[in-house]
């Protein structure tokens, strides 16, 4: 069996040098919590517990089920880390994770290492967390559910945090990049949102003892629900209009400095669209909602169906 | 059974193979730095960073092709630059007719396209090769002395460990399940998609299980040793002469390239 | 006696350019119990990956007189039961009941025959009374009997077992034995419990380095103390 | 002889409530091989696991006349050198020679004797070449080895190993067997694999729910057929 790298993984080159700063910059404050939070709030038994869940993440990212055309649903884990380990120990796992994918297999690049944890660690964890922890205390079904719309929530600001930083770089044109990232991502985000809800599902039948109250998983603040929460926000909202009015956030852009200073003079979108995309309006709004209830309906029904069995 | 196919580590005794860790990874880092700092259309600097390359693969005993060969694996997200072919206004090199759309490729949309591909290329062969002449427990080794914080490099060392356990684990789930997807003759089966995920997931879930009592193994294993929750690690590296002289020489290729790729 | 597995000079090589079967022959037919031994990294489990296809070698593999093909894989699947050394391996569902459902139900077969072929399965493995308990609950000895299930579930022509006997403790390895042994259905088994071997099976296959080193009567292969030592294995 | 291990009326519930020892009692005296042998489920994981105080159950374990408590924890765990059943669980760290030196580092020794000890140890299971091999590329026989030096190098008085011959081919196992037989040291070896303790071990423990049933000469405990059936075992 092959590693096969997912869409995710930004190469070195396709940011530009301060993108990829910025990116690490943050990303190393998140971390820095995360680094000093796990040294305090766990016991020396998360050591071995957070490695070898780390190495899981890893594995279970090659389980696959065929969907159709032979196209493949699989799992990015970020959702699924947080809400089993906690939020700070999964941004650490999910860390790890992609820097082994990126120091062993050349999956996504060094220097832009901080955008991709960024992005499919640090962003993927505080909304799948979140939005679970806000409803850690209710029925099964509703954690279910929740966590199914977390998983593809978390997908799709994986994508759209891809594709905001590869059109700062100047790499791409947000007209094109934004659809496309998030067009393709709401498809795989379905197949993240099914495999998380069995998999917690089968966690909760087997050893619901590993996700009560009580266990390090439920132990993050209140706090996470707010980041959960406005992330999600950001990316529900953010999504449709960014591909319905490129020129808008193009401008504001402009106007803070930020596309002159990454792109080395050139002003790759300077006035110019792409047709077949920049005409698009309330359109993709309504397309955006639809997709996020669609995801929800399935995640109740999935909920359900695993609910019954038991 | 064998996962061994993740190890991109090649036995070799060259100079590269011996260079000190914490000197490979940073030179790596350097020069992938410098290739984010060489301005577009720089092809004297990019050439010299390729020569580098070259240099570096021959020296590295594996051949000069040998990172040439591994390369592509980054290509495929090429695609996400592809718009700027079109977007960047310049000169008109080509155009076609695509749909409904007349497509223009202009001259500078086409240098900004080259530029960010081939940085992305040459960043690549510098990291296959730093994993290829570095076995990754010294990369490790290497991350803990650049201050890396100490838990996520033994995050990270259980995880290079365990990867290998658990990924065989996988292939046999994998494995089982395909052996039971059998189809009668004429029926049409495999079951809904929804189906599907679900048995994928509860893989998962399994997997999980499994992974999450193997930790609390390990912890007695690590118990019973003597651990009582601080992590004590012994890799004494050190610097010798010719650490610093191929260190200092690669700097100096490096500071070239970019004073080469700033000449007008 | 019908021929229903036949291997013709059989090759594979692992990606990774090892070479773990170098022109494997056999045939077994209809009732045949036979043990396949040998040292480890002989190529035992390769060759059981090949009688359903999970791995494709070059030579040919026929089993029940259908040609092993890309075409007739699933079919193929139905008829040749593999259960694997692990059966957490195995056991991927929560409830032993959808285990032993997994088979059926990817067979396109309707509710209520996949309901009764689960009975039926975990009836003949003497389980029935776990049809609705955690796989994950379950001792090592419990596992094996339902991993066997799982696959009987999809009444297959032939059982491949890879070294079912490892792990267990004398009386769940004594149940597991009787088990086999009141199975009416062919069986090919991969050990290295040459008391099992003595025990329950007539033939015997030896195989070295990717190679059929013997290949008969399981009493004249295990008599032959010599032999025994130059391949790696022991006198029961 | 003198003493070395003392267990009086040992007992131990899980968690869960599951009562797992019910008042074991045992000594060990120094030099003694001793197998520890009982059906899935006896407690004999369980026991291994209470002599370095990794579970802690309420009766008295001594070591080496050292009463177990939490203050010298750290003294016994260097006395009591235990080995878990599955290498994979034991060999934790990337390469070789980090993983034999884990027991020497966490007491505290300085560099030069962690070094020292490690080569000792690789070299008394007969590994030195392995020294900076990576972990997972090892076979089983030769992760089981290194499983043990990883103990060895802490100059354990006493080694615990909990099914040391599992999963092994017949030449590994007879490897194993010659290894452990040329080890001058207490030892207490769980196992089903009761031609193992015919050889090696001249005494016998059986454990059954965990209870002691016998403790005695190897030879009269395995002549005795229907003792063992009564507790699931079976003669060599
Ligand atoms: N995925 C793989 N990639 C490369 N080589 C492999 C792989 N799986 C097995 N091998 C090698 O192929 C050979 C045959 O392996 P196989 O697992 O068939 O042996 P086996 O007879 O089943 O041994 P055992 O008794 O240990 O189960 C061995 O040398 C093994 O190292
Ligand atoms: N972590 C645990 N929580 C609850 N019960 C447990 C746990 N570990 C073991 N048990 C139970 O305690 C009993 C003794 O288990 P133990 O592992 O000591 O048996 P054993 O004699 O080593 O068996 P085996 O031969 O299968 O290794 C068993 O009934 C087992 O199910
Ligand atoms: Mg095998
Ligand atoms: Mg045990």
């Amino acid at each position: 069996m092959h590693y096969s790298p997912a869409l995710l993984h930004i190469p070195d080159g396709f940011l530009s040098l301060i993108v990829s700063l910025i990116c690490w910059a943050i990303t190393a404050v998140v971390l820095a919590m995360a680094v000093s939070r796990s040294n305090k709030a766990l016991g020396e038994k998360q050591v071995p517990l957070m490695g070898i869940m780390a190495a899981f993440i890893f594995a279970a990212q090659m389980l696959n089920f065929p969907v159709a055309g032979g196209t493949s649903g699989h799992l990015l884990g970020g959702a699924l880390a947080a809400i089993t380990l906690g939020p700070w120990a999964g941004m650490l796992v999910m860390t790890a994770v992609i820097a082994v994918q990126a120091l062993l297999f050349q999956d996504g690049g060094l220097l832009v290492m901080g955008a991709n944890i960024l992005n499919m660690g640090l962003v993927t964890a505080a909304i799948g967390y979140g939005l679970y922890r806000g409803v850690s205390n209710s029925s099964r079904g509703a954690k279910l559910a929740v966590a199914g719309v977390a998983a593809w929530i978390s997908v799709m600001a994986g994508a759209l945090f891809t594709a905001l930083q590869l059109w700062v770089s100047g790499t791409s044109q947000l007209q094109v990049v934004i659809p496309a990232m998030l067009g393709v991502h709401a498809l795989i985000g379905i197949g993240e949102a099914a495999i998380t809800v069995a998999a917690l599902a089968f966690i909760l039948q087997t050893r619901p003892d590993l996700l009560n109250e009580k266990s390090t998983a439920a132990q993050g603040s209140r706090g996470w629900v707010v980041a959960g929460v406005v992330i999600s926000l950001v990316v529900v909202l953010l999504s449709p209009l960014a591909s319905a009015f490129p020129d808008g956030l193009n401008r504001v852009a402009e106007d803070l400095g930020f596309i002159h200073t990454a792109q080395s003079g050139s002003g790759p979108l300077a006035g110019y669209s792409v047709p077949f995309f920049a005409d698009a309006s309330f359109s993709k709004i309504a397309a955006g909602t639809i997709g996020a209830l669609v995801v929800l309906g399935l995640s109740i029904l999935a909920g359900r169906s695993l609910q019954k069995k038991t | 059974m064998h996962s061994d196919a993740f190890d991109r580590f090649h036995h070799g005794h060259s100079a590269l193979h011996s260079l000190d860790p914490r000197i490979k990874v940073v030179v790596t880092i350097a020069f992938i730095v410098s290739n984010a700092l060489l301005p577009d259309g720089a092809w004297m600097a990019f050439a010299l960073a390729w020569l580098m390359i070259l240099i570096a693969n021959i020296a590295s005993g594996l051949g000069v092709g040998f990172s040439f060969r591994r390369s592509f694996i980054a290509l495929p997200f090429a695609l996400a630059a592809i718009t700027v072919l079109f977007s960047i206004p310049g000169k008109a090199v080509t155009s076609f007719h695509f749909l409904m759309w007349d497509m223009v490729i202009t001259d500078a949309g086409l240098l900004r396209f080259v530029s960010i591909v081939v940085r992305s290329w040459l960043s690549v062969q510098m990291a296959i090769l730093l994993v290829a002449v570095t076995e990754f427990p010294k990369i490790i080794h290497a991350l803990n002395h650049l201050r890396v914080p100490t838990i996520l490099t033994v995050i990270i060392s259980f995880l290079y460990r365990y990867l290998f356990v658990l990924a065989d684990e996988v292939m046999r789930l994998l494995r089982a399940r395909e052996a039971r997807s059998a189809v009668v003759a004429g029926s049409n089966s495999g079951g809904s998609v929804l189906w599907r995920a679900r048995v994928t997931g509860n893989m998962a879930g399994q997997l999980f299980l499994r992974s999450y009592e193997r930790s609390d193994r390990v912890y007695n294993a690590m118990l019973s040793r003597g651990y009582k929750g601080e992590l004590m690690t012994m890799h004494s590296h050190e610097y010798r002469a010719s650490d610093w002289q191929i260190g200092s020489i690669v700097f100096i290729g490096i500071l070239i390239a970019q004073i080469v790729g700033r000449l007008p | 006696m019908t021929e229903i597995i036949r291997v013709a000079d059989l090759q594979f090589s692992y990606p990774d350019g090892h070479k773990a079967l170098r022109g494997v022959s056999f045939t077994l037919c209809e009732g045949d119990k036979a043990a396949l031994v040998g040292p480890n990294g002989a190529g035992k489990s390769t060759l059981m990956l090949q009688l359903n296809g999970i791995l494709e070698g070059q030579g040919e593999v026929e089993i029940d007189n259908l040609r092993l093909s890309r075409d007739n894989l699933p079919v193929i699947r139905a008829l040749v039961g593999l259960v694997f050394q692990n059966p957490d391996d195995q056991l991927f569902s929560p409830t032993v009941f959808e285990d032993v459902a997994f088979g059926p139900l990817h067979m396109g077969l309707p509710e209520g025959e996949v309901i009764q072929r689960v009975d039926a399965a975990l009836e003949s493995v003497r389980m029935s009374a776990y049809r609705d308990r955690l796989s994950h609950h379950l001792s090592v000895g419990e596992k094996k009997r339902i991993a066997i299930a799982t696959v009987l579930s999809m009444r297959p022509k032939i059982l491949v077992l890879d070294e079912p006997s490892a792990g267990l403790d004398p009386r769940a390895r004594r149940a597991l034995i009787n088990l086999l042994r009141d199975l009416p259905i062919t069986m090919l088994v991969s050990t290295h419990d040459m008391r099992l071997v003595e025990e329950l099976l007539p033939r015997t296959i030896v195989m070295d380095e990717g190679l059929i080193a013997a290949d008969g009567i399981t009493k004249e292969i295990l008599g032959n103390e010599k032999f025994l030592n130059a391949h790696g294995l022991e006198k029961p």
